[in-house]
């Protein structure tokens, strides 16, 4: 007969569980609010989203003190994993999310965001990063993935047009395939250590030193597949591009850096402990995918005519650059990682918000879409402000000093050389070379091109609202005098990575 | 006293910018009168040097300021006058003077007056630099500076075609030969840690020969270029092209003869490698007979009178070359008196006949300018070495040096061009102003010059008289510091024969030059006479073909060269291997872009095909892992 | 004994009804291939003593998803014949052959099973249910949660898109277009 | 103020630019030339306060950026960077000044202001990182002048000049966050200061390594052959202004930066890949000016002639000695003047005639005399002319060579032959004969405002060639200190006898003719 | 052979998996699509099943547990976006959805 088990509410320990439950909440809240009375302007949609986050930062802050105190948190049956990590992915998130949010508020009309149901998903989406970075169960990581994927798929859909279903159908399908080899692979690790607890899976399978390396590597096999697949490493990157053109410009830049830092949190707790333990098969296909996927992105990208997808391929080469701290798993690397990935989102942020205020509704008939290069053609002359901040996220991204993404770059091609990865820290800086023609090539059109006889340059700043400026702006200063803030940033990054035992 | 070193000095400079005030401006008399008078003061303050230097034997030497300094690397602006350099300020400013008052005259109508007498003044300058600085980088600046203003002379006319190659030309083969001049001062510098010449010639004492050697030959190729020897002679014709006062002053009397100085100066590197000495003697022996030649059948009066100083100046490098020194530089004087004084003619002559050259079109001038006629003839007997005139005591006394440094080849040869000179000068002599007045046939009015113009030539007339006179006294003089030896054969018998013998020789060559040109027939060659068609003629009317060779060989090539390096290898090559590069990648995307087929399917694919890749990897790694006890076994059974 | 026959025999089955489900050019007869597949999988769970779990494999994926799946399959209409455009069937065949051998050649061999402590041992005497939520509501009550608020999203999403409201799009619509319907829907409201 | 004229110099300019966007397009010239000429004013009294008697930094700032990784904004100036600096001032302000009508003058000059920042930034920084900011960034604003300004192929040129420099200079990081990581092992803190990086003795064969990589940085930005292909587009395509900043500064960047890292930080790897670098330079000399030769683009030309005197530049600094560097940071400048002035002269008559064809003038001097001098002054310069500026800084570099290598030097002598060759007929195609083309017929000659940029350029030419002691005593003071450096630091005993200590007995470190030969 | 172990199931699920890998390759009817993916995790439960139960643990069985709601939710979003695709397009083959490439 089963003893009752009686639980003590200090053991569970619920302050682990309040920034995730804070979204989910507030999402309920705002159905609610929909369900007493409908028809309501987006605007109070934003607003509630805004103020929700808020709290859920303040909240988060007051998780990293008690971390500062007391170290890594585990709560509620040591499900949840409160860590320096957690923290800082969750920071990412929830800023990203911020900044994100008041995109909404465009000047034209698009169709999601006519339903509170958006910002009730998006908040939902945001409950379930936040649950995957925050725990080492692979169950949990499962369900809190799903989650998020499934809002999000809905969340491009919601767009509303041929293309962005379509981008949503393939990135579902995809994901699918994804889930089933997730589940395949974390099915093979507990065949192997009984556990599905990654800290625990290491501890059997260091204790039983690594007999079975075979089944390792398969697991290790189907895991890879499906965070590559979230990561968009190469081969398993086919969807990005679609998906970010398919979906709205804001859209894009917020998929471009949330999902991805939850599922480098992921990768890391996952496949360090491989590395460390000597794995090298892993480490030597590790290298492969970071460096395949950061040059043939970037070669892709070299060839698009159309600036999202031009962006979409050149987020997939950052984040292959990102990945490359996962191979390298020194502290100095780890903390590279979310250093590089705060700078990124700014700057990614920014420029993508910038396609998104030049967002037409009807292209023009030499256009062939939505932001082709050519509708940028001789910008400087008809919106210079916009052109100039919109060239400042091109130098950024292309990791020209002093600005915010040089010194991601900069400290990850460090920690490279650092971690004995000379090699590897020359591909980086050549691949920032080559991603610097892309990069160039949009400044070219904006500074050195004529425009388009007949094309009202207006249209490049239509959708803009004072909110989607200060957004911008926001990113712009952010962008600009990152050097003032690097240190303090790389200070405080470096602790919670440190502390938290990576 | 540095007072008057420094008007020596400085007084051609300050004309020369006085000049190029008024460079933009039409001409004006001023523009030439003010430079003269300078270079005038000038001359009185070299004259007082002189004496200063003649009398108490003392030698100034001041340092105005520093020029470079670093390292170890020292260089002032510094100046010296003894009795070599006062010797060369005396000649320079001397011909310099007469030749500005005589420009004033021969350029009356030119519209470039202004800038000519800037340009001139400015070389007088740049050749006080050379002949008074006291490091050979002071040497150097003012080697530069007359090669400059050499090119600036001779392409005084830019709309000629002929005279801005001419010119370039003059620049670009001086080049070459500062070359080795500086490569020579580097060593100097390296080797004795100094560029001062009395520092340096102390240090040369106790080194090694060969290195001595090396810079022996370095210096005397900067030498060879200057003094237009063979083989980098033939800018010398060629700068021909430049007005008539440029050829008598840097063409004939200063700047060819820096090379000549250079050696003089450097007499202690010298004469410490007696080989390099001689290789220097045989070479002026062979340009000087092999100038001396091509003079012979030239049919351009001034390029005649170019070729006479090319052969003169192998005379003054044999002596040069076989220590006589003092020998060297008192030719040096000489000849630039006379060799001025022909050129100043040639110049009166071509003013009569608006600037014909083909002495064959003239002929019987004499009536007309009879003054002219004096100069020239009594300036070509000098040449010749007539006794009592300069050329005589300077231009034996080399004979006999060759003579009795027992080099009888050199003698030999320097004997027989003593022949071909004076026949060459008299061809022209008398075709010019002796026999039918051709110049009729062409319609041509000559007069003389401006009374002023001759009267400007005469000193250079009674130098060219009596310079011989000097001998002792000049001696006495630069003997402080050249070498001093006595050149005399001193079994009298013999030394009568070969004086007399000498002069017998030279006056035969000339009557029969005479002879040969003053007779009635004389028609302008068309080109069709036995003797034009003759090789040898052929030979030396090209000028043995050396500059055809040039142009074929050494021009034509460089040319295409160029033209190769930047079509085929700059654009071909290295450019189009960078953006092949870059092409390479951008090739990739494009072939590579239909991955991407936007095809859901494919996309699922590409996932399960990736894993699947990555499986393989893991089985092999993990059969591998699993067996690599067996494995080792069998590498093992093989051996391995 | 009785354990080996029945497991060849649902493993057979399985494979048939899967492998059915997946080359069949009639959607119906995948529908009921699938359902039937996924019955005799619950018959594993059976086997396996996981009751509860059978139990909820039944329930839910042959009464809900199919129920579901059919709801769209007569949406779709797609009961008729499906014209797939088959590619290069080589390639899929390669690499699904090939990630086949490959998967069994590693589980041909035995999983090395030592220092495995079982953190949820199954307790004797319990019923599996029991057992189950247990250990559902205490270790894995947060993922149960959250497991409710996906369903909640995913019950949210296929409304939303599903929804009449996505018929006419915002994001195509002109900007006065979009104000006159506004001002119409006004109109309704107010007669009605 | 005295103490942070370092950083008034490089942010006045800045300030200044951001400030321009405000004032009104007509009056922005007037305005350009105010803030050019006040930051040359600046200039100048950080030339009269500084202290010519002292070998090391002065003027220095310091301030934290980074410092738990060793990155602080530290500025300072020596002899070596002194008077690049002020070159760069004097030549913004005289390009400025000269600035002929081009389209929508006012970005130009806030871009030109922009660009002044960078540039004097580079010189001053003597912190790695912070010369990396300023050296990268001083390609936007040149990318931009040549993009938009630039002739018809101005954008394959823009493109190309930028990511050949940024791809090398990519390489040229990961070299400096070696260096920082070797420094960090040494001492146990990350630190980018130069001068802590001076204190660092290397193994020889990490200092190979680093030496390469921070080669290819520097080698494409002078640019070395075979790296230079880039800057014949450059030049050609860019505007007047373009051109002058870009000889007259930008190049410099390179050859400054050898001197700054690579000498002192790599002593032996220096002296190992002294000819080889040598050979590359004597290839650059006299291959390129025969391609020069070859040229029918009058700036093209000289584009190519100013690769070729950089060669001469990049010789005397690998001379290792005191003349030989000493002569080379000289000869930046002199080149500095030289070429910027040549390009200037070209902008000249580009603006009245719109074409650079030499084919397409002729006989120039009769109808345009004052051109035709100040083009003669000039070209004479660049052909090495001495009493003029060039000739002691080639004079010295060569000389410094010679010590090292005769056979090399006497091949880089060539340079006086082929540079004669190149520059004279180029003067003769231009200038002499008669005027054939009846548009040249009456071309007005310089007008005022090309005379003011232009006439202080004679002035400095000849002054400097005729007195370069002003100059030359500051940087001998640096430049032996540096070789001081070098010779404590090197390790390998062919290094110690190629460089040589800073005493005045010459003797020690002589070779003999008979080993050359 | 007669005695079940564990491999038997492992290799049996893998035998599914794979054909559930063809049927997501192979399928350009999303509808029949989505049905391979159900195939895919279908197999992964019985391993857990399986190693539930010898491991005599049951961690395995709430992974099924939670996989099985997982496929659940996913149809329900699949069928969405079926839906409104195949409201636009009135079809549901993926070969008609390929306006994005390159």
């Amino acid at each position: 007969m089963l003893s009752p088990v009686n639980v003590s509410m200090e053991s569970l320990n619920l302050i682990t569980l309040a920034p995730m439950l804070i979204p989910i909440v507030g999402a309920l809240l705002i159905l609610v609010v929909d369900l007493f009375k409908r028809g309501q302007d987006k605007s109070l949609y934003v607003m509630l989203s805004l103020l929700i986050l808020v709290v859920d930062f303040a909240s988060l802050l007051e998780s990293a003190g008690i971390f500062e105190k007391s170290g890594t948190m585990m709560g509620v049956f040591d499900v949840m994993l409160i860590d320096g990590l957690a923290i800082l992915s969750q920071f990412i998130i929830v800023c990203a999310s911020l900044l994100f949010i008041p995109l909404a508020l465009t000047h034209k009309r698009f169709h999601e965001f006519s339903y509170p149901e958006f910002f009730a998903l998006f908040l939902f989406m945001i409950a379930g990063f936040q649950f995957m970075v925050a725990t080492d169960n692979l169950i949990l990581i499962f369900i809190g993935l799903e989650t998020a994927s499934l809002a999000l798929y809905t969340l491009i859909a919601m767009h509303n047009r041929d293309k962005s279903f379509e981008a949503a159908v393939k990135y579902f399908t995809m994901g699918a395939l994804a889930a089933g080899f997730f589940s395949f692979g974390s099915m093979i690790f507990y065949a192997l250590t009984g556990s599905v607890e990654i800290n625990q899976i290491a501890t059997v399978l260091s204790a039983n030193g690594y007999a079975d390396i075979g089944f390792v590597l398969v697991g290790v096999v189907f895991l890879l597949a499906s965070f590559g697949f979230k990561l968009s490493m190469v081969p398993f990157h086919t969807w990005t591009p679609d998906v970010y053109e398919g979906s709205s410009a804001a859209l894009a830049g917020y998929m471009s850096i949330v999902p991805k830092i939850a599922a480098f949190v992921v990768a890391m707790r996952l496949f360090e402990f491989l590395i460390h333990s000597g794995v090298a098969w892993l480490e030597v296909i590790l290298y492969i995918g970071v460096v395949m996927t950061m040059t043939m992105a970037n070669i892709w990208a070299l060839v698009q005519t159309d600036v999202k997808r031009m962006l979409a391929y050149s987020s997939i080469s950052h984040a292959g650059f990102v990945m490359a701290a996962i191979l390298i798993g020194t502290t100095q690397s780890n903390s590279a990682l979310f250093f590089y990935w705060i700078l990124f989102s700014f700057t990614n942020l920014g420029s993508f918000s910038m396609l998104w205020i030049s967002r037409q509704k009807n292209l023009p008939a030499h256009q062939q879409s939505d932001h082709s290069y050519n509708k940028f053609a001789g910008m400087i002359k008809t919106s210079p402000v916009a052109a100039s901040i919109m060239a400042l996220f091109m130098l950024s991204l292309a990791g020209l000093p002093p600005f915010a993404l040089f010194w991601g770059k900069m400290y990850m091609i460090s920690s490279a050389v650092t971690g004995g990865y000379t090699v590897l820290a020359l591909i980086m800086a050549l691949n920032s070379a080559i991603a610097g023609y892309y990069y160039l090539k949009l400044i070219v059109y904006m500074f050195m091109k004529e425009p388009v006889v007949g094309f009202d340059g207006e249209i490049l700043v239509a959708n803009a609202t004072l909110p989607l400026k200060t957004i911008i702006g926001f990113a712009a200063i952010g962008t600009i005098f990152a050097f003032l803030a690097v240190n303090q940033l790389l200070e405080f990054v470096t602790v919670l990575v440190y502390n938290s035992g990576y | 006293m540095e007072l008057f070193l420094y008007t020596a000095l400085f007084s051609p400079l300050v004309g020369s910018l006085f000049a190029a005030l008024f460079g933009a401006s039409p001409r004006t008399k001023i523009a030439g009168i003010v430079p003269s008078i300078l270079l005038g003061v000038s001359l009185i303050s070299s004259s007082v040097l002189l004496v200063l230097v003649l009398t108490t034997g003392h030698t100034l030497h001041v340092e105005m300021m520093t020029w470079m300094a670093t390292g170890d690397l020292y260089i002032p602006f510094g100046f010296v006058v003894d009795q070599v350099s006062v010797t060369m300020m005396m000649v320079v400013t001397l011909v310099s003077t007469v030749v500005h008052v005589y420009a004033i005259g021969y350029m009356d109508h030119d519209k470039g007056f202004n800038r000519f007498f800037s340009y001139l003044s400015a070389f007088v300058f740049s050749m006080m630099v050379l002949v008074m600085s006291d490091n050979f980088a002071g040497l150097f600046i003012g080697w530069e500076g007359v090669g400059l203003c050499s090119w600036l002379l001779i392409g005084f006319w830019y709309q000629k075609e002929s005279a801005t190659w001419a010119a370039n030309e003059a620049f670009i083969m001086n080049r070459i030969a500062d070359l080795g001049m500086l490569i020579g001062i580097f060593l100097v510098y390296w080797n004795t840690g100094t560029l001062q010449y009395d520092g340096a010639f102390a240090a040369f004492a106790n080194m090694d020969t060969d290195t001595l050697t090396w810079i022996g030959i370095f210096l005397f190729i900067g030498a060879m270029g200057k003094s237009a020897q063979f083989p980098l002679h033939t800018w010398l014709a060629d700068a021909m092209e430049g007005p008539t006062p440029v050829s008598a002053l840097i063409h004939a009397a200063t700047m060819v003869t820096a090379g000549v100085y250079l050696v003089v100066r450097s007499n202690e590197l010298y004469s410490l490698i007696p080989h390099v000495g001689l290789f220097i003697a045989s070479l002026g022996a062979f340009v000087a007979i092999f100038a001396a030649s091509m003079a012979l059948v030239n049919r351009d009066i001034k390029r005649v009178i170019a070729y006479s100083t090319l052969s003169q100046l192998g005379y003054m490098f044999v002596a040069a070359g076989l220590g006589a020194y003092w020998v060297a530089l008192f030719h040096l004087m000489a000849h630039a008196f006379f060799k001025a004084l022909l050129f100043l003619g040639a110049g009166n002559v071509m003013h009569a006949m608006d600037s014909e050259l083909d002495p064959f079109k003239m002929g019987g001038l004499g009536k007309k300018m009879k003054g002219t006629m004096i100069m020239m003839t009594l300036a070509s007997v000098a040449l010749a070495g007539i006794y009592p005139l300069a050329g005589f005591f300077s231009k034996d006394l080399i004979l006999e040096v060759g003579f009795v440094e027992n080099h009888y080849i050199i003698y030999t040869v320097l004997l027989f061009t003593a022949g071909l000179t004076a026949f060459y000068s008299f061809r022209i002599v008398a075709l010019i102003f002796h026999g039918e007045e051709r110049y009729k046939l062409f319609g041509f009015h000559p007069h003389e010059a401006y009374k002023f113009m001759l009267v400007a030539m005469s000193p250079l007339l009674v130098l060219a008289v009596i310079a011989g006179s000097f001998k002792m006294t000049y001696f006495e003089m630069v003997t402080y510091i050249l070498p001093a030896t006595e050149y005399h054969v001193h079994n009298h018998t013999i030394y009568w024969i070969m004086t007399i013998g000498t002069q017998l020789f030279v006056i035969l060559s000339i009557f029969y030059a005479y002879k040969k040109y003053i007779s009635r027939d004389i028609k302008v060659p068309d080109g069709t006479s036995a003797m034009e068609n003759s090789f040898k003629y052929k030979l030396l009317i090209n000028q043995y073909y050396i500059p055809y060779f040039y142009e074929e060989y050494l021009v034509k090539p460089y040319r295409e060269l160029s033209t190769l390096f930047w079509t085929k290898v700059d654009q071909k090559i290295v450019d189009a291997s960078v953006d092949g590069i870059a092409n390479i990648f951008y090739q990739t995307g494009e072939n590579t872009r239909a991955m991407q087929s936007g095809n859901l399917s494919t996309m699922l694919k590409w996932m399960v095909a990736g894993t699947v890749a990555l499986l393989s990897l893991a089985v092999v790694f993990g059969l591998a892992a699993r067996y690599s006890v067996e494995i080792k076994l069998f590498l093992s059974g093989l051996g391995v | 004994m009785f354990e080996a026959v029945a497991f060849y025999l649902f493993a057979f089955l399985t494979i048939a009804m899967f492998y059915i489900t997946v080359t069949t050019s009639q959607a119906l007869y995948a529908l009921t291939a699938l359902a039937a597949g996924m019955i005799f999988i619950s018959a594993f769970f059976f086997i396996l003593g996981a009751d509860f779990l059978g139990a909820i494999q039944i329930v839910v994926y042959s009464g809900a998803v199919m129920a579901l799946y059919s709801f769209g399959m007569m949406f779709f209409d797609t009961t008729r014949e499906v014209k797939e455009r088959q590619g290069n069937s080589a390639v899929v065949l390669g690499l699904s052959i090939i990630s086949a051998i490959l998967v069994v050649v590693i589980f041909a061999t035995p999983i090395i099973s030592d220092n495995i402590t079982a953190l949820y041992p199954v307790t004797e005497g319990a019923g599996n249910t029991q057992e189950v939520g247990m250990v559902l509501f205490t270790k894995y009550l947060v993922p149960f949660e959250l497991a409710a608020v996906m369903l909640l999203v995913a019950m949210v999403a296929g409304i939303v898109l599903a929804g009449k409201k996505m018929d006419l799009s915002l994001t195509l619509m002109k900007e006065h277009e979009i104000r006159m319907m506004r001002e119409e829907d006004k109109n309704k409201k107010v007669l009605s | 103020m005295i103490d942070h004229i370092l950083s008034i110099l490089i942010f006045f300019p800045a300030l200044a630019a951001a400030l321009g966007f405000v004032v009104n397009k007509d009056s922005m010239r007037a305005y350009g030339v105010a803030v050019a000429t006040i930051e040359f004013v600046f200039a100048l009294w950080l030339w009269l306060a500084f202290d010519s008697t002292v070998s090391g930094m002065q003027f220095m700032e310091q301030i934290a950026l980074v410092p738990t990784f060793g990155i602080n904004y530290t500025v300072g100036v020596d002899g070596i960077s002194l008077f690049i600096i002020i070159l760069a001032a004097f030549f913004t302000m005289i390009g400025i000044a000269s600035l002929t009508d081009t389209k929508d003058v006012k970005n130009m000059i806030i871009t030109l202001l922009f660009l002044q920042m960078t540039m004097v930034g580079v010189f001053v920084a003597l912190d790695a990182m912070v010369f990396y900011v300023f050296w990268e960034l001083s390609l936007v604003p040149m990318l931009y002048i040549i993009g938009a300004w630039g002739g018809p192929l101005r954008i394959y040129a823009s493109v190309k000049f930028f990511l050949y420099t940024f791809a090398g200079s990519l390489v040229m990081l990961v070299g400096m966050l070696f260096m920082a990581y070797f420094y960090y092992q040494a001492t146990g803190q990350w630190s980018f200061a130069i001068l802590d990086w001076y204190r660092l003795i290397l193994p020889e064969s990490f200092q190979l390594w680093l030496f390469a990589a921070f080669f290819i940085g520097f080698a494409i930005k002078v640019p070395m052959f075979p790296f230079h292909t880039w800057l014949p587009y450059a030049h050609g395509q860019a505007p007047t202004i373009g051109s002058v900043i870009l000889a007259a500064i930008l190049l410099k960047m390179g050859t400054y930066a050898f001197i700054r890292f690579s000498l002192p930080l790599f002593p032996d790897a220096s002296v190992f890949f002294m000819y080889p670098i040598a050979v590359l330079a004597i290839i650059m000399i006299i291959y390129t000016a025969m391609v020069a030769y070859a040229q029918k683009d009058i700036k093209q030309l000289v584009a190519y002639s100013s690769v070729s005197h950089m060669g001469v530049i990049i010789l005397g600094t690998f001379a290792l000695n005191v003349e030989g560097i000493s002569g080379s940071i000289f000869l930046m400048i002199a080149h500095g003047v030289v070429s910027g002035a040549l390009f200037l002269l070209v902008g000249v008559i580009y603006d009245r005639r719109h074409t650079k064809l030499m084919s397409e003038f002729g006989g120039l001097a009769n109808v345009m005399p004052r051109y035709a001098t100040i083009f003669g002054v000039m070209m004479m310069a660049s052909v090495g002319m001495p009493l003029t500026i060039n000739f002691v800084g080639e004079f010295l570099s060569l000389i410094g060579f010679y010590q090292q290598s005769h056979i090399l030097t006497l091949l880089a002598g060539v340079a006086i032959i082929v540079g004669a060759i190149y520059m004279l007929a180029a003067y003769k195609k231009m200038f002499f004969g008669e005027v054939t083309k009846e548009e040249n017929k009456n071309l007005p000659d310089v007008n005022r405002r090309e005379l003011i940029a232009l006439v202080p350029l004679v002035a400095v030419t000849i002054w400097l060639g005729v007195y370069p002691k002003p100059i030359l005593e500051p940087i001998n003071t640096s430049v032996e200190s540096i070789v001081e450096l070098m010779h404590e630091k090197s390790i390998t005993e062919e290094a110690k006898s190629r460089i040589p200590t800073v005493s005045k007995d010459i003797r020690i470190s002589r070779t003999s003719v008979k080993e050359a030969h | 052979m007669m005695e079940i172990g564990l491999n038997h199931y492992l290799v049996l699920s893998t035998i599914l998996f794979s054909i559930g890998l063809v049927g997501v390759m192979r399928r350009k009817n999303l509808l029949m699509l989505f049905f391979a993916t159900e195939i895919l995790l279908n197999s992964v439960n019985i391993s857990f099943a399986a190693i539930s139960h010898y491991y005599g643990d049951l961690t395995g069985q709430m992974f099924a547990f939670f996989v099985i709601a997982i496929a659940a939710s996913e149809v329900a979003v699949g069928l969405g976006l079926l839906i409104v695709w195949h409201k636009k397009h009135n079809n549901i083959d993926l070969d008609n959805m390929s306006t994005m490439r390159g």
